[in-house]
Parts: structure tokens; C-alpha cells; sequence
């Protein structure tokens, strides 16, 4: 009875999350050793690993690849960083700061593609936008955002998003840091800033690794900034390994190249979650 | 009184550089603001121009245009949808996984957020074949199955660690007290994980609101939501930004108001919710 | 009720097409449209999924001269049934034969296009310039120098940039063109790395860092249309469609002071301007098909033109697809660009379009499914070079590579 | 016939075995207090009789039912935790009422119940505040208050005072007693302070790794420990066991032969320090606790053992005094190398 | 000279006026308790001490030096809190010498000054553990340990064994006690713990609601108690009060003249229970408590007084029981009706 219990309470969510991840799995398994073009169904022979290694040969594999982690690297570090530092900025209590907190968190609430669209067309148009405006105020000559610096430029909308989402959850984390802990550090003589390093930095550690995994997992199939804003280039200066998969099935209708980007994909993530979910899991449980 | 003096010096450069902070932030979304309510002319002049009688024209126009109450219907309809039946789905779950843990519950749990890491677009085909033979393509039914089982493993994650923080004595005094399995969760359990409920749910209405990829693929005519919406006026014929920024203030109004009401809620919920 | 459900672009001539739907509706009131209306690039994603997956979510789909023949080929699409009152043979032949699969219309055109250059006539005469009415890319050079003016922020010519093949490439096919090139041999061969690719590009390249705006490999059509009725360009070269928007006093700064010549030449005069249109189409998924054809006759009818005209006005009439339309006097009243842009559409041949001979059909494009793939590969490569990213003799190795590797692999060449 | 009777329960955590074979028999009205080390077992074995834990062996009879396989909820059974457990979200008076309404009470008579329980418990100004604000105390009385409004069969306490401060313990303790003897309810009580075990108890059951070490009336614990883990457990200041070769030389002749190679036990209050040269064990102080009415006095002998002597006069000596020290040696408990009791007839 | 100084300190939280003018010396080397009911301003009177909170009123001389305005970090104090605070990522090691290393320490003498300070409290084995893995009363003493590295000017401790069970409560006050023998520091304590205070303390000052009622050793505070809220707080079980109208007609005469509407205190040790008719003043038996080694006996007189007695034989007394009470009289504190001590001489 003790046994069943938990086991019928956890299937409905067990069973429905496999079939979701089996069945287009199985399937995508499939589609990537057959040829699969949308716009010649009829010829689907079977073609062993030839989907992968074409995806793999992609003049842009590599490039994707480390825009990949590079997005995902200077985005986490971007909202970590940013993150704490506006969390400890926070979270004494000052005027206005119901108001403060409201406007740090809405970014978050914002579509991605409008968001893109919000800082392609208003904030980084070389001509019109914000920023050349401000630019051009202070005597500069205005930065082409998106063609001088594409993959920095993704990175700020992308950190725009999720920056919100990391303050959110470091502040709430920072309500839970013991007082006395902090008192007994001043009275161990700690200032200001090594009471930050030795004892809330630690502290903080447990939420990080959960911004840092939710992030993770967004932040690898980000795709819609980069179609909305850069479509990837110049050349494949910001296409990343998501938008790689993209073009294969949305502009070359390619679904078995797709398949074959979409399984490497889950490699890599995987990869790059073996050890953090591992730090993730162990901090979890403590 | 040196002492005191720094110190009131010290919050008020704190307090400044949180505002500053915050308004830097904010900015983007106030700019938009500013712009839905320019003509087009207004919107792309340079310099920019901060006082002008605002103008309610694009908002007219997307009116006219587009039916923007079928649009915000079903988007809250699939989200709120979603989010239920998730909760449904996840809260179960998530219960047996905080109060019936064995050595298998991390990795259930990791598994859960592994199932997010394909990306959307490689399961297309695959979805959208069987979206399509089980007759749910342009549904809101199948939008819901589609966002509910994208947000099952965030919900089932935030939940159980929510779940957590409720001291299982408190669900064994129930089941002392006589109450049957049914009683326990509708009467102790449920008004103590009010908290983690209600943040889980605004996370996930967050996001089934957001989401793109899905709900512009799997819908056309009946099922489309707002983010369909914003497609529809994201390139024009022409950059016409004022009404795109009305378009996209449209979209995410309802979102951003309600994140805003419930901002507290978050804060709290979150704090049980992911970290604790 | 029969309820149809069109997809369709987020273009003027569809949006007022939508506006329209109920007078469609009172004259069949057995009939419900609704409408999906899409960014050009998100709607032909959605159709190619749903038509390949026979999805069936569409009763009509708003198609171009590209997938045409194309779909129809496979056998995707149902034939466009003219009622009687319909006069087919109105349609501008150049428009009708690329919207056909082996003589039969699939897709019925709604509005057609070729590409002029439009500039600011204002501007000319300051500068004492007169453009020929057809004129060649050293006038237009010539111009855009003189023109040229950053510092009050004007720039001398604005072209696309963005890199997708329905964008820059687009453009960019036209330019290689004149100087007598192609995209492939009669073996199915690329051409990206030949002389006139190089020579085109390099000119391209050249002038628009010369006297381009800034940011623009990020430009496509609306962002330069944008910046023409802005007053930011001297001159723009691309679809005959944006002369109405920028015509139009309300969204245009400078709707007095445009003028249109044809498109620009080089060595040869052969596929100058773009030949594109809009058509409504039928898959053959639908199970609408009356309520469906019924809708499409009425929408590229002689008399939706009219209506337009009575609703909105002669200058947002649909043009490009009927002779008839050109030749009402309101229309040719208010219109500065009609007749060049019929002209311009009536100069092209979609089946000759190169100064070699070409294995494949289309003027700004290659009517083969690969080349969405390779025309963006290659249109990346490109705003690469515009951006100053590589080279322009890399970028087209680049492109040339990256063509054989699509060509290699659909099996046309070994 | 046994009330409830507890016979060769089992209980396993994975290959840990948790309880080894416990057999028990509790009559009605009884109040039984466990004792022992944490980690001994006393929750585990609380909360198995409680249904809270699955029996791995042995069975359960309550009022003569076969209780082994009933779930909690059928047991009737009350339950006080250590941590009070009390819904957060609930009124003190419906935390006391939500069982009754559960079972389907009469709402009158739920009332009444509910009155009758704070009355007795000095809550009745309280019903109407959530757990939240009330004191520890407060908090404390209203568990008691939901176990009683119930009237069950068995009244389950698992360390309910520990969470309390001193003050509040022994006044809470003196409730539960008064409790205990108004309404004669079977209890079983789990704790780890000494007081409440002495003073609660019908009988005491003391436990170790799982097994019972002995069972027995408060003074019987205290007065005959059946090996010197029970002598030590019981009492504080806890008993002075003093291992053979510490001892003095005189007390080797009282000491059985069954102890030669044991130890002795002495409670504080069976030594008593004198002035030097008064009797023959030798010892320095170490330590002096003036407590008020007691005085308790810790000496090392010349022998090396440590004792304390327990006091109710006040004394003059302090720290470092060289002393000799009386020793009641009837009053010594006898342990062989085992550690068992050897008794002695006196 | 005195070595702390505490000058008509001031404290208001909001407009809650917390500590009300304390005046207090500190010798160099003394163990001063804290104790009062909770809410008192213990903690915030030692806060103050500490500088975890800024001071409203009054000063603060610690060696000479006004430290009124000085930061917690330049104090020179060290603080034990009752949550230990502990830093939990850190290991026992990192956790002693933490202080030492923002100092600046030489890293040879901080290794010497953690083993030093590890070894007197006995977590030698320990020292590379993080806080996680060690039990309560390891805590505590990685806690205590922290502020002895330190060798601070005053050690300041906030009830710091309140989260330990009884046992472990024992032990470690034994090594407070030890280690205040060994170091010689300036310490000072809070708790509520009876036995703590008594045993520990040099000096107690018992608070009440922001002022100190009273300053004295242990034993001076027990036998002579400023107030009736003196006496009842020092002493367990509390003394009893007996109010004048409940007074047994041959006390009466006894009662110096400024007590006749006032109350009377009686140690528990100062009662003892005889048969009936053996004493004039009669009463029955409510609860008797048997302890082992000391038996508390609750008796209400006929003039409805109760009386807790204590003694330290078994009796053969039970609940019911008519007896009659014997009562030293000359230990009986006196108090007038507004709670002060009647001086009395004997
Ligand atoms: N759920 C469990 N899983 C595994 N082992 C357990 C579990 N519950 C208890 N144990 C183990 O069973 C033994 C008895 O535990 P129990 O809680 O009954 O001790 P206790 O006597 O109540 O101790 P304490 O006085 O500390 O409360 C301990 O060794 C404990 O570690
Ligand atoms: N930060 C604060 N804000 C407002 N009031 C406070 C604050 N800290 C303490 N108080 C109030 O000051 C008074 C003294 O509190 P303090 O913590 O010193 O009591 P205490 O004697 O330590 O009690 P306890 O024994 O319960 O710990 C109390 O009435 C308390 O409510
Ligand atoms: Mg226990
Ligand atoms: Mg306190």
C-alpha cells in the first residue's frame, strides 16, 4: 500500500513526460537516418549516419557549437553576476522598493520575439534607436549593434530576459540568510565586503545552481532572438547550434538533417548538464 | 554621530543606485510604452521625440485589423488550461516524490528536466505528424497538452521542492486524526502548499504565455494566441513600430499586469519554491 | 456554414483584402472566412509544414511564383477553376506563365511585382542630376556619391543587406544578372565563385560601404522601406510594391518628391527586375474546395479591383497581376509609378532571365527546393562581406562550397 | 487482559534493524513513559504502535483487535509530536475540532468537546487565534488539546516538552500529570528528561539499540536498575559508577564476589563529604555547585575515581579542599564485569 | 577599575522604550548572568554590548576606552549566539580561525590557536567536518571555540545551550564552567535556565522589562531576594507565596508588620509534610512527585494556600492524604504589598 501509493500518484506525470520524450525521440531517431526532405516526401531512403555527418560537416558546426556555450556561458554569467549584485542592491529596505522590485522583474513577463523586436527596431537601430541616440549625444558615432557585434548583442536581449529571473530568485534567497550568521561574522571583524565573499556568496550558492539550470535549459534552444534580430549572421557570426537545427527544418525543410541536429543537441546539453546537474543534485539535497 | 552620518549617506547612495538600476531596466519596456501611443512619424524621428499628444490610432488599427480579443482569449484560455491541468498532473507527483522519498526520487526529478533539453524545433515534424492524425492541430486542446507537458517538469520540480518544506508530521497528525487519504490532501495539504502552488502556477502561466515556437506551429485560424498575434505584425509592410509597439503592449499587457499583482506571491512562493 | 480558413502575409494588399472579407461574406453568406495573417518568413514555414505533412489547415494559402510550380509538381495543389465571369486571359501573361505547372494556373495571382529604382527627385535636382529612364548601376553609382550625406543623415543608396534568399538575394540575383551571370550551369552546376558573381558582388559591396546607411546587412525590404519614406535614402532600388506605401503622404516623408526609373543594367539588360507575385492557391488537403475556388475568384477578380478602388481609393488597388488595371484612368491619375511598373513587369521573362542559358526558371530566385537553402547560405556569406566580416572573394568561395554541398546532396550533381 | 499489547514487533530501515522484537503489554489508564539514548528506538516504536510506520514482524492488539494492519486513521489512536505538528493554516478551535468533524460529530457536541478541552487547558481565550500566535506553550497545550477533545483509546506523546523552555516544561509537565489523572486515559510518552519520566510514570520502560532494557515503576528504576545502563540512565546527577580498580581500599570487602571485577554504583545522594582524616577515602574537590536548596559536590579520590555528592545544606568547601568521603556502602548498587546488577540482600 | 562599563544605556525600538537605564560594572575576569522572563531585553541589552545594535542613550567604557560608537569588528568582543551561526560551508577549522584570518594572522600561529582552543574543547577529530556533520553539542562547542581563538576582551553568550537536550545541557555547561576556571575570561552569559545561572554565574543580574532588578551572587540572590519577583524567579521548584488572606492563623503573629498585607515566601525545602494534628497548620495532599533522590510534595492548606514541599527522603505520602504542615518561619522571606523584600533580622 505504502509502495503503490506513491507509485499511482507518480505515474500520470511519469507516463505523460515519456511518451513526450519517446515518441518524438523514436521518431526523430528515425527521421535522422532516412532522407527526409519536407518537399521531396517521397523519396525517404534509409542513409545511415550520412544526416549526421552532413550536420557535423556544416561549415558553421563549430561556429554554432561555440556560440552555443558562449551564449550560454556569458548569458549565466551576465544574469548571475547581475543577478546578485541587484539582489544585495535590494534587499535592505528603502524607499520605493515594492516599485523598484516590480520594474526589475518585468523583463521577465516579456515575449521573447517581442522582446527582440523591442531592442532590434527601438534600442539598437543604428539610425533610430535609443542607444545611437545616446551615442550620438555624447559625440560618438553610434554602434551598428547587430552587424559589428551580433553575438554580444543576442547576449543583451537574452540577459535582459532572464536577468529579472535570477534577481527574483536571489532575493527571495537572500530573505532565508541567517542574521546571526552575519552578525557573527562582524563581530569576527569582517567589513562589508568580506561578509559579501565568506558568507553570502556561500549562501547564495544553492539558488545559483538553480538560476544557472533553469537557464541552462532555456538557453540552449534559444532561437527566436536570433531569427528575429541577427537571422544568425553576419555570415554565422551568432548562429548558435539551435539555430543550426532551425534552418535545417524550417528553411531547408530538411527533416532528417534536422532530426540528426536535434539528437546532437541533446548531447550536448546533456554534457553540459552531467556535471551541473550533478553539483545541482548535490546541492539540492543538502 | 559620525557613525550614523555614513550610514544615511550609504542608504541613500544605495537607494539611488537601485532606482538607477531599476530604471535602466524598465527602460526598454517604457520606451514601447511611450511608442504605442506615437504615430508612425513620431516613432521613428530623430531625435526622439518624449512630449506628443499621444494618439490611440494604433490601437485602432490592430483592432481593425486583427481580432485581438480571440487572440487574448485563448492565450489566457491554453495558459490558465495549461497550467491546471499541469497542476493536476505535477501536484500528485510532486506529493508522492516529497513524502514518499526513496533513493530514485533525484533521479526522477533530473530526468523530468532532461525530457527540456531537445530542442523545440527538431521535434517538429514528429509533433506536428501527430498533432495532425490525432486531429488536434489549431486546438486550443492540443496547445494546452502541448504547453503542459513543456512545463510538467518545471512544475513538478518547483513543487516537490515547495512540498518539501511542509513538515510531514503535519500530514501524519491528519492521518491521526482520522482523516482519510482524500481529507489529508484537500484539507491540511492543500492550504499549506498555497504558497508554492501559486508561485509554481505564475511561473507557468509566465511561460505558456510566452511560448512561441508551439503555439505558432500547432495553430491557425481558432487556436492562435498572442505571441501568433505578434507574429502577425512583427515585420510589416514597412517597420511600422508604433503599432508594433502597441501590437506587443497588447500582447504582454495582460502578463505583465498580472506578474505584477502577484509579485509578492513570487517572491514568496519562489523562495520555497526553488531554493530553500 | 462553410468556414475557410486562408493563410496569408502580412502585406498592405492582403491586410485590405481582409478588410474586405465581409463584403465576400454578405455576397455568399454560406461562406465564413477567417484568417491567418503571417510575417512572410514564419508563413512559409507553417505552409510547408502543414502542406508537406498534408496537415490540412488551410483552406487557401497565399503562395508565391517560387513555391508554385513547385507544389503544383507534387501534386500539393488543386488547379484555380475561373468562373465565368473571370477574365483569365487579362492576367499579365508574364505573371500567369510563372504562377502555372504545364499550362494550368494553380495559383491565382493577386498582385504582381517587378523592381524599379526609386529615387528622390528632389534630391537629383539639387545635385543637377537626371536619371535616364533606364539606367545603368554606373549612374546609380554616380548618384548615390553625390547624394551621399551622413552627416545630415542621408545616405546616398539604401539596398538589402539582410541575408535570406527572399531578401538580399533577391536583390542581389537581379544584380548578378546584369552583369551576365546565374546561379547554375546546364549541369546543375554553382556559379557563386564565376566573374560576374565577383564582379557584382564586389560593386555591391563596394558602394554600399561607400554610400550605404549604416547597419545595413541588417536591412531587408521593410527596413528600408522604413528608411526611404523616412527621407534617409537618396535612392533605393527594390519591388514595385513599396511605390504605394511610399506614395502615400501618410506613412511617406518624401511622397512628393519620389520618382521612379527601371531597374538598373549592366552588360546585359536581361533579368534586371525581379518578376514576383502573390497568388492564392488551393491545397489539395482542403475539403472547401467550391467554397475555397469561389473565394479566390472573387478576390483576384476584375471587381475587387474596383472595390478597392471605391473603398480605399485607386492608389491601394492590387496591381501587378491584371493589364485591365493599369489602363482605368483614375488609377493612371493617381499613380506616378503604374506605368513603369508595368513596363517593368512586362520586360520579364521568367524562363530567360540569363545571359547564359540557365537549367532553371525565375528571375531573383532558382525555382528548385534547394535553393531556399542555398540561396540563404550564400545570402549570409554575403551580408558577411557587407558587414566587413570576410572578404568578398572569401565569401563567395564560401558560397560556392557551401551550394555544391546542397547541390551534392539533392543528388544533382555527384 | 492487556489493554494494548505489543508482541515481537519488528522493524527494519533498509538492512538497519531498527526495533528488535519488542514485546509489551499496557493496561488501561496506565501511563507509560519510554526512556532511552537517542537513536534507542522510543519514536520508532511510538510510531509504529501509532500506524505511522509499517511492522516488519510481531503484532499489535489493541482492546483486544488485532491492530497490526490498520491504518492510522482506524486505530484510535491521538498522537502528540515533538513538534507539535499543529495546522498552520487552522483556528486553535479547529485544530482541536477537525478530527471530530472528520468523524462526522454533531457540530453541538463538537462544541462542547472543544470548550471542555480549552477549559481544561486554559485555552479558552485562544480559540479563536491560528498556531502562529500563540507562545511555545500555548502552541503545546493546544496538541494536547487535539489529542483530548478525541477521547481515544491511547494517548501517544512523543517528546512533547522538549521544544519548551525550563520554566514552561515543569508547568506544562505539572498539566499533563493533572491531565493524566482527570480523565484516566492510557498513555504512552515518550521523553528523555529525567523529571517528566519520574514524575509521569506509572511505568517506565527503558530502551537501548532497540531492545527493552527493563520495565518497572519510577522508583523501582531508581532503586533497582536491572544492570548499570538503567542505573546510569536514570537519576541526574547520574549515578557515580565507580570501576574496580578505583576502588577504596575498604569498600573492597562489602563488595560481592559477583562485582570483584565490576563496578560499584553510588547515587550522589548516598555520598557525603567530610572534613579530612574523618573517614578513610581520602579525595580533593574539583568543583562546587551551589544550587540553592542542594548542593552538589564533585571529588576525585586518591583512588582516581570521580564522584559527585549531592547535598540539601549548604557547605563551606571549595575547589582544591582535600576532604574525605562518607559512603553509605548499603545504599551502593553492585554491577559485575557485564554490567548486570548483582543483587545483595539488605 | 572596571573593566566594562555600562553607563544609563538606552535602547527604544520604534517607541518601545526596550532597556530603561542600565547601569552596570563588569570586574575583569567575572561570569555575569543574565537572567529574566523572556521579552526582558536580555538579547538586546548583550546586542548592545556586542554593537549589533546602535545605542539610544547612555555609554559604554570596555578597558578604559568608550566603545559607545565603536563598530561590533573593533570591540574586541566575542559572541556565542544561541543558533551557534555557524558558517555552514565552511569546516570547523575554517570556521575557528575565520576571525583570525581577517586579522591577518600569521597562518603558523592561527594553526596553533585553533588546535589549542580544539583540544581544550575536545573537537580535535573534528576539524575538517563542516558544521552539517556534527551533532548539537559539537556545535556548540565549535561555536564557543571560535570566540576562545579569538581571546577577546569579553566573551558574550545568548543563551547557548537552549537548543541542547538535558543531557548534553549538562555537560556542556560543566565545560563553560571549566573553561571560565582555565581562561580566566570576562564573561557574560544569558539564559533562562535556573541551574545555569546558579552554578555558573559569579554574579547574576536579573531584568525585568528593560531595568535590572537586582545584582548579587548566586546564593545572595537565593537567600536574599530585593523582591518577591526575585524570589519566585531564582529557585526551582519557584518559591512559594503565600498572600496574606490565605496566611495560617499561627503565622500571622509572626509577620513583621510591614508584610501584614503583603505575601510571604517559603522555599520548598523550608516545608516539610508530618502527619495530621502534628503541626497547627492543616492541608491535604494534591500531587506527589517522587524524583529518586528527592520527592516534591504538592499540599493546599485549609485557608487555601498551596505549598510545594521538597524533601529529600521517599515519603509514603499520596494525593488526598490529610496532613499537616511544618513551616521554618525563620526562613520565610516576608514581602509588602508592593512586592519588596520586609527586611526581618536573624
Ligand atoms: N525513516 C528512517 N529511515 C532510516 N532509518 C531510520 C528512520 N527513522 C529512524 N531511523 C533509525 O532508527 C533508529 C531509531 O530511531 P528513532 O527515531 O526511533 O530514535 P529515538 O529513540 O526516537 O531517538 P531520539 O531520542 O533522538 O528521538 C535510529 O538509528 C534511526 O537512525
Ligand atoms: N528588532 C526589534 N524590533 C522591535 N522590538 C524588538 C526588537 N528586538 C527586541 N524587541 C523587543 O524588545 C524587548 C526585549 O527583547 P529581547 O530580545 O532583548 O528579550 P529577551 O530578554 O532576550 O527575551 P528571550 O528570553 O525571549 O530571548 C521585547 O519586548 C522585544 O519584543
Ligand atoms: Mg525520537
Ligand atoms: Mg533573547
Amino acid at each position: 500500500m505504502t509502495r503503490l501509493l506513491p507509485r499511482a500518484l507518480m505515474a500520470p506525470a511519469v507516463v505523460t513526460l515519456f511518451l513526450w520524450m519517446i515518441v518524438p525521440l523514436c521518431m526523430t531517431l528515425y527521421f535522422s537516418v532516412i532522407q527526409f526532405n519536407l518537399l521531396q516526401p517521397d523519396q525517404r531512403a534509409f542513409v545511415g549516419l550520412e544526416n549526421f555527418l552532413y550536420f557535423a560537416t556544416d561549415p558553421s558546426f563549430t561556429t554554432a557549437v561555440l556560440n552555443t556555450l558562449l551564449l550560454l556561458g556569458s548569458v549565466i554569467g551576465i544574469t548571475v553576476v547581475g543577478g546578485t549584485a541587484i539582489a544585495l542592491l535590494t534587499h535592505e529596505p528603502f524607499a520605493g522598493r515594492g516599485i523598484v522590485r516590480v520594474l526589475l522583474i518585468s523583463p521577465f513577463f516579456v515575449m521573447p520575439t517581442v522582446n527582440a523586436l523591442l531592442w532590434k527596431n527601438m534600442m539598437m537601430n543604428p539610425i533610430y534607436g535609443v542607444l545611437a541616440q545616446v551615442w550620438q549625444a555624447f559625440g560618438a558615432a553610434p554602434v551598428d549593434w547587430l552587424t559589428d557585434h551580433p553575438l554580444a548583442s543576442v547576449v543583451v536581449m537574452v540577459s535582459w530576459q532572464w536577468l529579472p529571473f535570477a534577481t527574483l530568485i536571489l532575493m527571495t534567497a537572500l530573505q532565508s540568510l541567517d542574521r546571526e550568521q552575519m552578525e557573527a561574522a562582524r563581530m569576527d571583524g569582517a567589513r562589508w565586503l568580506q561578509q559579501q565573499r565568506h558568507l553570502v556568496l556561500p549562501h547564495l550558492a544553492r539558488p545559483i545552481t538553480v538560476v544557472v539550470m533553469i537557464e541552462m535549459i532555456f538557453l540552449l534552444s534559444v532561437f527566436a532572438e536570433i531569427h528575429t534580430t541577427t537571422g544568425g549572421g553576419p555570415g554565422d557570426a551568432s548562429t548558435n547550434v539551435a539555430y543550426l537545427i532551425f534552418k535545417q527544418a524550417l528553411l531547408k525543410f530538411d527533416a532528417g538533417v534536422a532530426s540528426a541536429g536535434a539528437l546532437f543537441a541533446v548531447v550536448l546539453a546533456n554534457i553540459a548538464a552531467v556535471f551541473l546537474i550533478r553539483m545541482a543534485g548535490n546541492s539540492l539535497e543538502r | 554621530m559620525t557613525l550614523s552620518r555614513t550610514l544615511i549617506v550609504l542608504h541613500a547612495v544605495r537607494t539611488l543606485a537601485a532606482w538607477a538600476v531599476a530604471l535602466l531596466l524598465f527602460f526598454p519596456l517604457g520606451w514601447m510604452l511611450l511608442t504605442a501611443f506615437k504615430t508612425e512619424l513620431q516613432a521613428i524621428a530623430v531625435p526622439p521625440v518624449l512630449l506628443f499628444p499621444p494618439t490611440l490610432e494604433n490601437f485602432h488599427e490592430i483592432h481593425v485589423r486583427s481580432d485581438y480579443l480571440l487572440y487574448a482569449r485563448n492565450s489566457v484560455i491554453t495558459s490558465v488550461a495549461s497550467t491546471l491541468l499541469g497542476l493536476l498532473i505535477a501536484a500528485p507527483a510532486a506529493y508522492a516524490m516529497a513524502f514518499f522519498r526513496s533513493r530514485r526520487t533525484q533521479d526522477v526529478l533530473m530526468w523530468m528536466l532532461s525530457t527540456k533539453m531537445m530542442p523545440a524545433v527538431g521535434a517538429l515534424v514528429p509533433v506536428y505528424v501527430l498533432a495532425q492524425s490525432s486531429g488536434l492541430l489549431d486546438t486550443r486542446t492540443g496547445l494546452v497538452i502541448v504547453f503542459t507537458l513543456s512545463n510538467l517538469p518545471i512544475m513538478v520540480w518547483m513543487l516537490y521542492a515547495g512540498l518539501r518544506e511542509i513538515p510531514p508530521e503535519i500530514l501524519e497528525a491528519a492521518r491521526m486524526d482520522g482523516a482519510t487519504l482524500w481529507q489529508e490532501a484537500r484539507r491540511v495539504l492543500l492550504p499549506l502548499s498555497m504558497g508554492s502552488l501559486a508561485s509554481t502556477s505564475l511561473l507557468c502561466l509566465v511561460l505558456s504565455w510566452n511560448e512561441a515556437f508551439w503555439s505558432l506551429n500547432l495553430s491557425s485560424a481558432h487556436a492562435g494566441t498572442l505571441t501568433t498575434l505578434i507574429a502577425t505584425y512583427s515585420s510589416p509592410e514597412g517597420l511600422f513600430w508604433a503599432r508594433l509597439s502597441a501590437a506587443s503592449l497588447l500582447a504582454i499587457a495582460p502578463i505583465v499586469v498580472f506578474g505584477w499583482f502577484s509579485q509578492k506571491q513570487l517572491v514568496q512562493g519562489l523562495t520555497f519554491g526553488a531554493v530553500k | 456554414a462553410t468556414e475557410i480558413v486562408i493563410a496569408t502575409v502580412n502585406n498592405r494588399q492582403m491586410i485590405e483584402m481582409q478588410k474586405l472579407t465581409p463584403v465576400f461574406e454578405k455576397a455568399n453568406p454560406e461562406i465564413k472566412v477567417k484568417w491567418v495573417t503571417l510575417e512572410e518568413t514564419v508563413l512559409r514555414q507553417r505552409l510547408t509544414t502543414d502542406i508537406a505533412t498534408q496537415g490540412g489547415q488551410f483552406d487557401i494559402m497565399t503562395i508565391g511564383m517560387y513555391e508554385t510550380p513547385l507544389w503544383a509538381k507534387r501534386g500539393w495543389l488543386k488547379p484555380f477553376q475561373p468562373d465565368a465571369a473571370y477574365d483569365i486571359d487579362d492576367l499579365l501573361p508574364g505573371i500567369r506563365g510563372g504562377m502555372s505547372h504545364e499550362g494550368k494556373l494553380y495559383s491565382a495571382p493577386f498582385y504582381g511585382e517587378s523592381s524599379f529604382t526609386m529615387y528622390r527627385s528632389d534630391l537629383a535636382k539639387a545635385a543637377g542630376i537626371t536619371l535616364p529612364e533606364q539606367p545603368t548601376y554606373q549612374d546609380i553609382a554616380h548618384f548615390a556619391a553625390k547624394v551621399h550625406d551622413p552627416a545630415k543623415g542621408l545616405y546616398g543608396i539604401c539596398l538589402r543587406g539582410k541575408p535570406s534568399w527572399g531578401e538580399n538575394m533577391a536583390f542581389l540575383t537581379t544584380l548578378v544578372n546584369v552583369h551576365g551571370g546565374q546561379w547554375f550551369d546546364m549541369g546543375w552546376k554553382p556559379q557563386v565563385d564565376s566573374k560576374p558573381w565577383h564582379d557584382a558582388i564586389g560593386f555591391y559591396v563596394d558602394l554600399m560601404k561607400k554610400y550605404g546607411p549604416p547597419g545595413a546587412s541588417a536591412n531587408g525590404f521593410n527596413e528600408n522601406l522604413t528608411l526611404m519614406s523616412a527621407g534617409k535614402c537618396g535612392m533605393w532600388i527594390d519591388a514595385t510594391s513599396a511605390a504605394g506605401s511610399l506614395s502615400d503622404p501618410k506613412f511617406s516623408k518624401v511622397a512628393d518628391t519620389i520618382a521612379f526609373v527601371r531597374a538598373p543594367i549592366a552588360v546585359t539588360h536581361k533579368g534586371a527586375g525581379f518578376s514576383w507575385s502573390w497568388g492564392l492557391a488551393i491545397p489539395s488537403s482542403t475539403k472547401k474546395e467550391a467554397a475555397a475556388q469561389k473565394f479566390i475568384n472573387w478576390a483576384t477578380s476584375k471587381d475587387y479591383v474596383k472595390l478597392v478602388a471605391e473603398t480605399d481609393g485607386w492608389i491601394v488597388v492590387p496591381t501587378g497581376n491584371r493589364k485591365s488595371t493599369y489602363a482605368y484612368p483614375e488609377f493612371q491619375k493617381v499613380s506616378k509609378f503604374g506605368a513603369m511598373e508595368l513596363k517593368a513587369i512586362e520586360a520579364v521573362d521568367v524562363r530567360d532571365a540569363t545571359l547564359p542559358k540557365s537549367p532553371y526558371q525565375g528571375v531573383q530566385f532558382a525555382a528548385i527546393p534547394e535553393f531556399q537553402a542555398i540561396g540563404t547560405e550564400v545570402g549570409q556569406q554575403i551580408s558577411a562581406a557587407l558587414a566587413g566580416k570576410t572578404r568578398v572573394a572569401d565569401a563567395l568561395k564560401a558560397g560556392q562550397r557551401l551550394a555544391e554541398r546542397e547541390m551534392k546532396k539533392a543528388g544533382y550533381t555527384r | 487482559m492487556a489493554y494494548l499489547q505489543l508482541k515481537g514487533i519488528e522493524k527494519f530501515f533498509g538492512g538497519h534493524r531498527a526495533i528488535k522484537g519488542v514485546d509489551l503489554t499496557i493496561e488501561r489508564g496506565e501511563f507509560v513513559v519510554f526512556v532511552g539514548p537517542s537513536g534507542c528506538g522510543k519514536s520508532t516504536l511510538l510510531r509504529l504502535i501509532a500506524g505511522l510506520e509499517s511492522t516488519d514482524g510481531g503484532s499489535l492488539v489493541l482492546d483486544a483487535r488485532d491492530i497490526t494492519q490498520a491504518p492510522s486513521s482506524k486505530r484510535d489512536l491521538a498522537m502528540v509530536f515533538q513538534s507539535y505538528a499543529l495546522y498552520p493554516h487552522m483556528s486553535v478551535h479547529q485544530n482541536m475540532s477537525f478530527a471530530l468533524q472528520l468523524a462526522k460529530e454533531d457540530p453541538a457536541i463538537v462544541r462542547q468537546k472543544v470548550e471542555r478541552a480549552a477549559s481544561i487547558l486554559n485555552l479558552g481565550s485562544y480559540l479563536e487565534r491560528t498556531p502562529r500566535a500563540l507562545s511555545g506553550g500555548q502552541r503545546q497545550r493546544v496538541a494536547i488539546g487535539r489529542a483530548i477533545v478525541r477521547a481515544p483509546k491511547v494517548f501517544l506523546f512523543d517528546e512533547p516538552l522538549s521544544n519548551l523552555d525550563a520554566a514552561l516544561r515543569g508547568q506544562t509537565r505539572v498539566e499533563i500529570a493533572k491531565l493524566h489523572r482527570e480523565l484516566g486515559a492510557t498513555t504512552i510518552y515518550v521523553t528523555h528528561d529525567q523529571v517528566e519520566a519520574m514524575t509521569l510514570a506509572d511505568r517506565i520502560v527503558v530502551l537501548r539499540d532497540g531492545q527493552i532494557e527493563q520495565v518497572g515503576s519510577p522508583l523501582e528504576l531508581y532503586d533497582r536498575p536491572a544492570n548499570q545502563f538503567v542505573a546510569q540512565f536514570i537519576g541526574s546527577p547520574q549515578m557515580n559508577v565507580v570501576a574496580a580498580d578505583q576502588w577504596a581500599a575498604v569498600w573492597r570487602p562489602q563488595a560481592p564476589a559477583a562485582a570483584r571485577d565490576g563496578a560499584m554504583g553510588l547515587r550522589p545522594e548516598a555520598v557525603s563529604v567530610v572534613a579530612p582524616g574523618l573517614h578513610p577515602v581520602e579525595a580533593r574537590i574539583e568543583l562546587v555547585e551551589a544550587l540553592g536548596a542542594e548542593t552538589l559536590i564533585y571529588a576525585r579520590t586518591v583512588d582516581g575515581a570521580a564522584l559527585v555528592a549531592r547535598q540539601s545544606a549548604r557547605c563551606a568547601w571549595h575547589a582544591g579542599d582535600a576532604v574525605s568521603l562518607s559512603v553509605d556502602l548499603a545504599q551502593a548498587h553492585w554491577f559485575d564485569a557485564a554490567g548486570r546488577t548483582v543483587r545483595t540482600v539488605h
